[in-house]
């Protein structure tokens, strides 16, 4: 349960500048679709990510295009980090006919499974168990392929965390079970919700390894993630790798954080992963201004592109409204 | 008894005050109830924990099998717990304890125990909140014997029904249309508790009976506002509580009417609005003019695109028609 | 197609046996399942992890959200699993992960991702395993878009709809009437499959036609044989399914007969006869010659002292006197 | 997590009497149950505890009699050991009218309120909830009353375990999870449900401490629930307590046990807890052979008395059916 152990793998610089890209992009949806919420101009609930780029960005590079992912409501960060192009997300934001779910789902319940991104769910803790299915067809295929299922700190005390940690180690199937500890669930801090100080010590119950990561910083969260799901992939198992992180704009968009302690927010704010990881990359060479410049026009570029397609896109006809219930409707109810 | 203009939100507000004030029993609990945490998601607990304290407005993990166990536990001890499941949707999680459990302990007990919760829940329909932020799912509790089923139209039904829900010796399943938390009227200042299991005459007409409740009363005073213009004078009736079902109510009014129409937020097909059908015909099928017509949402999962899910759910519009095919008359071309 | 005399119990694991054989995308997971563990509380598994492996016959710990969660996954990913609940009443710990999960998936993702996952549940009515270990839910789920809903009354029927289910691209819950687990029958040896929604004219009757399913038709069939005695002619429809619901069947035997009782072991208020009934009378409102009655369950928990539970649920005698009511002949004295 | 540590406490002579005599009732209350279902002169479904009874007998010492309970199916000692009378249980369990449940519930839903008996239940799990709410109540009040919940090893795969045990020690209730550990769920061998090897350390994730028990050592178990009990009973919050134990009979009486290694069961057979607490009431001088003799006589003739009176009382009328729904039954349906 150390915060780092020295044989943790390293990220080589191209995969901490795609983590930088990756970042950049994730930063600039949220930004974009919160003005955009803010200002009235899109209708919609959005659950912001803001302030968790490490740890999907770190995701994203860990695993391969093959493996899948299950994530929640606040998981566009998590896509984007798949590999699910920002149009997909940001047309299911507006519910256009173009989007994967045609905007029946909204992105809460997004799935793209091109880019192995399977389910997002708006239920709490309901992925995990959904995850152990996909691991256990991991295993029966005789796959080399790992499932990687993301969520909360709050989800950590449902049943469905329980169930689904425990039968995941019972039937050994290759999950990674990545906490994205944002120490809030809604309005409630995670001290009020559980009496333990980590939600990586719960892995013991269930037999399973338990790392915690600083979730602020992409390397140290890559080399965790990398760590645990070469171990998984490799046989070993599940694991539950917690990642301490911190969300800027609360719960939902619009909330007005008044249950938060301002300091804590202030100081929060300071550790933004994003800019830190731009002057980390700087400083250790890795990229040069321009190229971090290049990235930064690239990915707004690619945010306006998506906006601008999916705002003309059309609406789903209401005549769609009876299709995707069944295989086929004979004898349907309507 | 004094009134003042207050929103729905609160209106339940005031009745868990209240109850909190008086009978030192009544807790609540629930996911981000208390002001350290925002005062529920929705703000009708706001101020609550505050001023009676945090060992009586209860924070909770998420959990809602244990949100609601619990209750259980405390009640079977003797105090008046008020559960929070944040959205029906969740409801689900707590299946097992509301049925398993709330319902069936005095009858397995032969009145021995008692489980006296209120689990209170918001409905969000009509919000674009998507299929597991959007659900009307009573008619699931319709069929289980042991539970009560409550969703309130009105501010001052709000609050008189909470009161009831509170105090009844009964596990009561209390639904807040979300739509309608920020609808005002007037509302009793002093504690004041309705009675289950009588239905409220929101409107008084001769040609056909609307048997609604929830979301569905300010649609079908819509409708029949309308319908009105058309000459066609519609009763619209407010079941407060399907169960107990002011079955006597209902056939009262659709006795007089001999038409009806059962309006519901619920899916049509196996929703709320085949029992309260079923019952109107078996009771009045020799008076009936025209069959029980039902509009609820169509049969699909809430989509969360505006355009489609306007389509989901009934509205007015849908409700003037079928009063105008129940009564006969066809409106404009096509029909 | 050859035929073989077995029980339905028989029949069901012939069923699945012959999944597992064919399609290696099958594969069952639930509580002690595997023979190390019994090969299945009621023995419908017995004998299948022997042969295909543990790998393919999973016993799980008592998880019943997991067991359904995992399924779920695993058809997301183009598996066939056959999730087994023990016993319906346990469903309500499945409830989230069945309507919120695999109901809407298809919907919510426009037809990118399918839980074509099948539930299994016993249905433990009648035989005094009291309020949590006999319920009939299955109105819960016709309700919920999404899923669809199975119940047979013959070994044959099991059989053909069990690999109906199996391999159908949606979700399934599959209800297996424990009273009627030993029953026997003729059944196709082979694999056979048979379609959803689509009732079975079980005994061709001219006066009044039950439409029931389960447990529901053997009685049916008892209370049919007393009538024919009495000169009634009874008509009974098997539906088979409840989600698809056969709809055109229904209404051709009832436009015929103009006369319908509806028969469920679950509770009659609140439970599916509400909407068989309402279907029916909006259909055919004009040519019903009297209401359709409904026998089912009274509003009670079920009852575990043996003389409360017959009380309970319906009997052929209480259907026979329905039937009697709904023709218009009272037999006997009072009636 | 050690097996006894010394400075439990001991039991007094008198316990350890009590103890037997508790035991001893429980074994022939279980004999006769067997025997009457056996041979059809019992038409019911039973869940024998036959091998537990060294945790129900010290739970009832230990247990004040303004304490709860909670327990399961399989939990009739634990009644008794609670001081439910047996003529109670049986008349429940043949579904008489003069039964506390009047038979409505059968033994798997026993409540008796009277002797602090609160519920039972035939959902696996379900009960652990419920008792943090009694518990919750409990502390409301200021009562210095402890609750005990009494549940199963396969219960603690359960979501319900999860929640309840968080939120337990979330909300600080003084409540004492009770497991009793006997190695099987229905038919499934514990180490086929869950990865780690004892449940006691599950606590752990809780923030709650466990202790695991020899369960068929009375004495031992008397050491472990009182120091848990008083802990709790002292403000020190929840405790988990494994008892391991076994199960004679299967899971269900007519349960054959085919899945049962016949040595496995030969081996519990032989640590009989009953006569084994025998022998050492006998050793350590704590009892003569005259004064055991007389406690079998005496639990002997409660069981017969009780028989008797349940067997010669009504059924109840079906007239009686509707009533106990609600507490009233206005525009209920029937
Ligand atoms: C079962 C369930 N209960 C309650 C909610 C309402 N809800 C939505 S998000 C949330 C908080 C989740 O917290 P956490 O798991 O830490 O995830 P985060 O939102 O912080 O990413 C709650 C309570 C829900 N969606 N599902
Ligand atoms: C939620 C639920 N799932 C399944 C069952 C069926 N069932 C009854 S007892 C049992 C085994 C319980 O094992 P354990 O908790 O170890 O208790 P024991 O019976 O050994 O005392 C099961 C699976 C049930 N009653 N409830
Ligand atoms: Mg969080
Ligand atoms: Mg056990």
């Amino acid at each position: 349960m150390a915060v780092t152990t020295p044989k943790r793998p390293v990220p080589a610089a191209e995969q901490q500048r795609r983590m930088y890209e990756l970042m950049t992009l994730m930063k600039l949806t949220d930004d974009r679709l919160a003005k955009g919420i803010g200002s009235g101009e899109f209708l919609s609930v959005y659950w912001p990510h803001r302030g968790q780029e490490a740890v999907a960005a770190a995701l994203g590079v860990v695993l391969r295009s093959t493996d899948q992912l299950v994530t929640t409501y606040r998981g566009l960060h998590d896509h984007i980090g798949k590999g699910v192009p920002v149009e997909a997300i940001i047309g299911e934001l507006l519910g256009k006919e173009t989007a994967p779910g045609m905007g029946k789902g909204g992105t809460s319940h997004l799935a793209y499974p091109e880019a192995g991104a399977m389910l997002s769910t708006g239920i709490v803790g309901a992925g995990l168990p959904i995850a152990v299915g996909l691991g256990l067809a991991v295993r029966q295929q005789g796959l080399d392929r790992v499932v990687a299922v993301s969520f909360g700190d709050g989800a950590t005390n449902t049943g469905s965390f329980h169930e689904a940690m425990n039968m995941a180690a019972v039937l050994d199937v290759p999950v990674v079970f990545v906490c994205q500890n944002n120490l809030y669930g809604e309005k409630t801090p995670v001290e009020r919700t559980m009496k333990v100080a980590t939600v990586a010590e719960r892995a013991a119950a269930y037999g399973m390894p338990g790392l915690r990561v600083d979730g602020n910083d992409p390397d140290a969260v890559f080399g965790s993630l990398a760590e645990a799901v070469e171990r998984t992939r490799a046989g070993g198992g599940p694991v539950l790798v917690e990642c301490v992180t911190f969300r800027f704009r609360g719960h939902s968009y619009g909330d007005s954080q008044s249950y938060m302690p301002r300091e804590r927010l202030a100081a929060a704010l300071e550790r933004d992963p994003v800019p830190a990881y731009r002057r980390r990359l700087l400083d250790m060479g890795v990229c040069s201004e321009s190229e971090l410049l290049a990235v930064e026009a690239t990915a707004a570029d690619v945010v306006d592109q998506a906006v601008k397609k999916c705002t003309d896109a059309p609406e789903p006809s209401t005549e769609r409204l009876l299709d995707h219930r069944y295989v086929d409707d004979h004898n349907m109810p309507a | 008894m004094a009134e003042r203009n207050m929103t729905m939100r609160e209106a339940l507000n005031l009745a868990l005050e209240q109850a909190l004030a008086r009978d030192e029993r009544v807790f609540l609990l629930g996911e981000d109830i208390a002001d350290a945490s925002g005062g529920g998601i929705l703000g009708v607990t706001n101020g609550l924990s505050t001023k009676y304290g945090e060992d009586r407005v209860i924070d909770t993990p998420i959990s809602e099998a244990a949100i609601t166990g619990a209750a259980i536990g405390a009640a079977l001890d003797g105090r008046r717990p008020v559960a929070e499941i944040m959205m029906m949707d969740f409801i689900g999680i707590a299946m097992d304890q509301i049925v398993n459990h709330a319902a069936k302990m005095r009858y397995m007990t032969a009145g021995r125990t008692t489980s006296p919760i209120t689990v209170r829940a918001a409905v969000v329909a009509g919000m674009g909140t998507g299929a597991t932020h959007s659900q009307s799912l009573e008619s699931w509790f319709m069929g289980v014997p042991g539970i009560k089923v409550v969703m309130p139209s009105s501010p001052a039904d709000a609050k008189g029904l909470l009161t009831t829900a509170i105090f009844d010796d009964d596990p009561v399943l209390f639904l807040e249309p979300v739509k309608l938390l920020g609808a005002r009227g007037m509302v009793p200042v002093e504690e004041h508790a309705i009675p289950f299991g009588q239905a409220n005459t929101v409107r008084i007409g001769t040609d056909v009976t609307i048997v609604t409740y929830g979301w569905g009363v300010p649609m079908s005073q819509a409708a029949a506002a309308e319908l009105e213009a058309e000459g066609i004078s519609v009763e619209i009736l407010d079941l407060r509580t399907l169960l107990p079902l002011d079955v006597p109510a209902m056939l009262e009014a659709v006795n007089r009417t001999r038409r009806a129409v059962v309006v519901t937020t619920s899916v049509r097909f196996g929703g709320p609005s085949a029992e309260i059908a079923a019952t109107l015909t078996e009771n009045l099928f020799d008076r009936l003019v025209a069959p029980v017509a039902r509009v609820g949402a169509q049969f699909t999962p809430i989509p969360s695109a505006p355009v489609l899910e306007a389509a989901h759910f009934p509205d007015a519009e849908r409700i003037a028609d079928a009063v105008r095919r129940t009564v006969g008359v066809r409106a404009g071309v096509g029909g």
